[in-house]
């Protein structure tokens, strides 16, 4: 895959964007500034990143609670986004979503879920659209290693199987669901089911590496687009941070030195130190990229800030598309 | 004015509101063969493959069965320029796809802040009332009424289920119909022209000053019979069909209990948290000066449906059960035998007492 | 595999019982004498039968609507099946279950299922807790080419390759889910998916021999008893009859002659041969044996019509184990 | 007595049970590391792991994401010999698994004859009130009221979560417990010895003439506040926490209302076919008489769950609004700042107005 200079600085610019804006809310959430719950996708970034970009503008996405990176990956403005977390009225869901429901469908963020697997239906009905209206947009489903034992995938594969949908089934393995391993709930090998279900199936198993990520996906993109059908794509990555953060439920019992090894191959300070030698681009222009990004951050925390909350009434908005009885 | 049956105005309307707009599709199990009657045309069984030949496979999209990814992706396609009709066969195997309508088609909307819109109407039938036993009979259409963000409707003529279909598929909000199978065969006049009767308003069946019915679905033509039946004894029933549970007019109910001053609402589903309990409680805030009465609910009792047709049928609201519950309201001696009416509506319950 | 005469004539009989049964049942639900639906299993009897003898005695099994081959496939006495069906009180289940609803638990029948697919997990737990009990029963879940498209099976498989429960996933495929051609609505092949679950998939390709059944299914069982998990059976089978038969939903558009072509190599005809071929039995032990099963058919229809049906106040006993109000 | 939280209590009757029979077993997400804290031995958070060394991970079963087949295997194996005591975590994720519950776990045992008994329980939290939007906020007891078969449990206090709790687990048919997370942290006495409270038997939380609130889960701490704030302008209200809505305790809110001739439902669910639609109705029907003001409900308006902090905490009931509510049924004029309670409750319906 030969990517052009811009396209791999991209790349890394999304990959900041991620680690910056929830190193930020991971803090502020700690700090009582964001109400309830984030889940970071910090130590994920390639694998978000890779995916995302392997998709055109047009094209759809789903996600789950963990659910920043996918929007941000996507190339959404963060501002809206981190009102959005802190509950203001610019937030990009006008603070009814929060954290565990970002959308944004201008850049074709059809939502997260903060159900482990339920999006993934939305995700194959868009699809279908693309498929009855011929209008050539890709879906992309993401989810994890826990969502991979949610029945409605399999439903969802099958569906996309059979009638050649536009999809790509992206399961996220970061090696945990919670507190659980993996491979204690996991019967065989999360991509080997999709030759079940008549799909191809691969499994990256660096996921650290953007450019791996993004490869595997394009390949699925483009069988898609090309109106063959569906593919499952897993990739094998790790979250730093816990779980969850801001609700204190249970704390991780992942071996810390195993977390070490992970830190050391950060998929962001891999990929810097590529971008060099590949000569894509100087040190300086790296550091320039990544004080933009910090700058970017620091500007949506500081619209958040400077905007106000939603007036209670909002909160009988929206339900419905015409008013019924009081509410609208 | 034409004459249709129940099942053939709701293939008919289909047929309208897949011709008026390229984006409407139906998709469900065994929609191609036509088996259920409502994909072939709006005219008999036997047009078998209609639907498929007028509009061809890409718009009927017959389905493997999976309920839950069936009812997901026809939300994901609302959301992204379709406007699917779903077609659920029975409404037993709604609860296949909870989280789908709960977590999903409900919520969306309000959850993305109105990004999304959700133009797909959920169709499915009641095979109550035919002997086949606990996992076709459900009337589950009052757990829905639970979840805000979705429309319910329960036609209980042709003709609205005709009218209540079209406006179903033109609204931008997800829509549940729930269709009684015990009516598929019932006749009635439908306008030869297009027309949409809007979700919201209800119908008053019948005129009456002693009493007022609110009956739902198949509960209907109960009622209208339990009316007639006093009408001989000279007391005067209003019957109201509400025709949609969400939006429900509450002000056509709360109008005609203001003038009769006694209630009786009859509804086929299980008793606790009907929509019986919900009207009952309605009017019970609303317009208890001018109550006479308790308010009477006559449901089908907090059991599981039987197979056996000795043990079935007794439990659905009826003519004689209305009749019974209307003239407890008027304070009329009652004239059940033991084991009737009065006794299955103290069976009704899952309150010890 | 080497059964003996006695086990080979056991299977013809309860492949005749299936048949003499189901013959009557649908004569009988079209004079209305049965109330409602019935889904015979008449063609596929092999497969019932073949699966039902790989079990013991003590094992479990759970079945859908087409449910009356299950029970009698499992040793039920046909009686009380039969009175079910008519609603008796004298009913396997008390007249409250009907056909779509039959459950011996004499017999190690948990229950057939009205909602395609919803019993699968039952026959999973009824794994799990001989596995926790450690009392050795293997749980059987019998399920049609349909069902295999819902989502429970697969968190089922995955569940049960996990924890290695004792369970067989059998799937009767008779090409059909009503009036769907299984083709095109099955994305790969159903065996095949065994695989990504981490088990054994196979497929029998003729459902219609009894003993290829037997041999499968035998092999699943042994495995599931020596603690080493679950395995999924696809058989490849053939109903005679419509879907269902007494509701008039539709009609069959299968191919005549396709139906034809099946009913050629009849199961009990050709394992009827093969007894003979074989020596285990003579044309005239056959035949009485033969008329043995049909003098039991219409034991159990006499034993319905001798029956009285059961009083309404049954209606409110069995939603609970103790008085609720006046539900008991 | 010692004192213990509502979550500790929730933890202490499981360890109980787990201790007392052997064929009772923990199945559930993260059970093993005790995330939610249940199952490490009713202590505290950091006794991570207990249940597991305890009780070996033959009983305590860390299960895959697959809430269908979670449910439906507690009820296959509660079918054949074990006491599953199932973990759902949040109340929200129990529609993954609906059709278990409705049409297997609900009904087996009557399809069946009474052949099976379905002696589990599944626990889950309703996680509301804690900003953290539409996905986790669900309060969906009303809805399983709805399906005849199913015991519901609602706790309110660690006494009553710790005996119903013990209850529900001896129980030989299938019972939901919802708790309510806002309560984990809640402080109370509990006996040092074991207990059980019987399902069905309302306690009267306080003794008043003038009104009856019933209350249900984190209504009833609301509750409270109210009557106090009440009892300073000489107004006594009796609260009565039903603690199971199935079985459902009639009597002792008839009696009350028989008494008290005013009546105010307070419940956390959806306003529509809520449980206090059915509590409404019920009294609506038996107590008539006794009434001599309408029946106002507070519950949760019929809107999703918002996560903005500006959005959320007015839709739950709460002390002002009961308060409020109260006033309105004995008739004192309201104090309330316009968009307060009474608006609330003005918006609280889907019902066109
Ligand atoms: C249906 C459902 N079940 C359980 C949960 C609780 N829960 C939230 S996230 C999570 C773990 C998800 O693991 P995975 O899919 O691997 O995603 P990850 O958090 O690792 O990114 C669980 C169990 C939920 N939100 N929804
Ligand atoms: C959840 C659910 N969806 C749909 C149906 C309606 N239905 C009953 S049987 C059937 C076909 C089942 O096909 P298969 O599983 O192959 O079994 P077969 O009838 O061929 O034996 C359908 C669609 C149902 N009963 N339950
Ligand atoms: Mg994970
Ligand atoms: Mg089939």
């Amino acid at each position: 895959m030969n990517l052009s200079p811009q396209t791999q600085l991209e790349m890394q610019r999304r990959m900041l964007r991620i680690r910056r804006f929830d190193e930020r809310a991971s803090k502020m959430v700690k700090r009582g500034q964001i109400p309830g719950t984030v889940h970071t996708s910090i130590g994920q970034e390639a694998q978000v990143v890779g995916a995302c970009m392997a998709l055109g503008e047009g094209d759809y996405m789903t996600g789950n609670h963990r659910s920043h990176g996918h929007p941000i990956g996507k190339g959404s403005p963060l501002g809206p986004l981190m009102a959005e977390l802190v509950g203001k009225a610019t937030g990009v869901c006008g603070g009814k979503g929060g954290s565990l429901h970002l959308a944004d469908f201008s850049v074709g963020s059809l939502g997260e879920s903060g159900i482990v697997g339920s999006s993934i239906p939305i995700a194959t009905g868009a699809a279908l659209s693309s498929k009855v209206l011929d209008n050539g947009h890709v879906s992309l489903a993401f989810f994890g290693d826990g969502a991979a034992n949610q029945g409605c995938l399999y439903e969802a594969m099958n569906l996309a199987g059979v009638w050649k949908l536009p999809i790509v089934f992206l399961c996220e393995n970061n090696q945990y669901a919670l507190s659980t391993p993996a491979h204690t709930v996991t019967s065989g090998v999360i991509a080997d089911r999709a030759a079940g279900f008549g799909m191809p199936g691969v499994r990256v198993e660096d996921g650290q590496d953007v450019l791996a990520v993004y490869d595997a996906v394009h390949t699925a993109v483009r069988r898609a687009r090309r109106g063959e059908g569906p593919s499952l794509v897993e990739v094998i990555t790790y979250r730093y941070n816990e779980h969850s953060e801001g609700l204190k439920l249970g704390t991780d019992y992942r071996d810390q030195a195993e977390r070490a090894q992970w830190v050391e191959r950060d998929p962001i300070v891999v990929f810097r130190q590529r971008l060099v030698d590949d000569g894509v681009a100087t040190a300086e222009q790296l550091d320039a990229l990544e004080a933009e990004v910090i700058e970017e951050v620091d500007e949506a925390v500081q619209f958040t800030n400077d905007s106000p909350f939603p007036d209670p009434s909002v909160a009988f908005k929206d339900l419905y598309t015409e008013p019924i009885g009081a509410l609208a | 004015m034409t004459v249709m049956s129940y099942l053939g105005a709701i293939g008919a309307a289909q047929r309208e509101a897949m011709e008026a707009d390229p984006s409407v599709v139906i998709i469900g199990e065994d929609v191609e063969a036509n088996v259920y009657g409502t994909t072939g045309g709006g005219k008999s069984r036997s047009d078998k493959g209609d639907f498929l030949q007028m509009f061809g496979s890409n718009r009927i999209r017959n389905t493997p069965i999976s309920e839950e990814v069936i009812v997901g992706a026809a939300a994901g396609a609302a959301m992204t320029g379709l406007r699917p009709i779903v077609d659920l066969s029975y409404s037993s195997f709604l609860y296949m796809a909870m989280d789908q309508f709960v977590n999903q088609v409900a919520k969306n909307r309000y959850m993305f802040g109105g990004q999304a819109s959700m133009p797909v109407v959920f169709r499915s039938a009641m095979f109550y009332g035919l002997n086949t036993g606990a996992h076709h009979s459900d009337r589950p259409y009052p757990m829905f009424m639970n979840v805000p963000g979705l429309k319910i409707v329960v036609p209980a003529t042709p003709y609205d289920a005709k009218g209540l279909l079209r406006t179903a598929v033109d609204s931008d909000d997800p829509v549940l119909t729930f269709e009684a199978c015990i009516l598929w065969g019932t006749k009635g006049e439908v306008p030869e022209e297009e027309y949409r009767i809007p979700l919201g308003e209800a119908r008053t069946v019948r005129r009456g000053d002693d009493a007022t019915v609110v009956a739902i679905s198949s509960a209907v033509p109960a009622a209208i019979a339990a009316a007639e039946s006093l009408a001989e004894d000279g007391i005067s029933v209003e019957v109201i069909d509400p025709r949609t549970l969400v939006p429900f007019d509450t002000e056509a109910v709360i109008r005609s209990v203001q003038r009769t001053g006694r209630l009786v609402v009859a509804d086929p589903a299980h008793r606790t948290c009907s929509a019986a309990a919900e009207i009952s409680a309605m009017v019970a805030e609303e317009a208890f000066e001018s109550l006479r009465a308790p308010i009477v609910r006559v449901t089908t009792p907090d059991t599981q449906i039987p197979f056996s047709p000795s043990l079935e049928k007794q439990l659905y609201p009826s003519g004689p059960r209305i009749t019974e519950a209307i003239r407890r309201v008027i304070g009329q001696p009652t004239s059940m035998p033991s084991h009737g009416a009065r006794d299955m509506d103290q069976l009704a319950t899952q309150a010890p007492r």
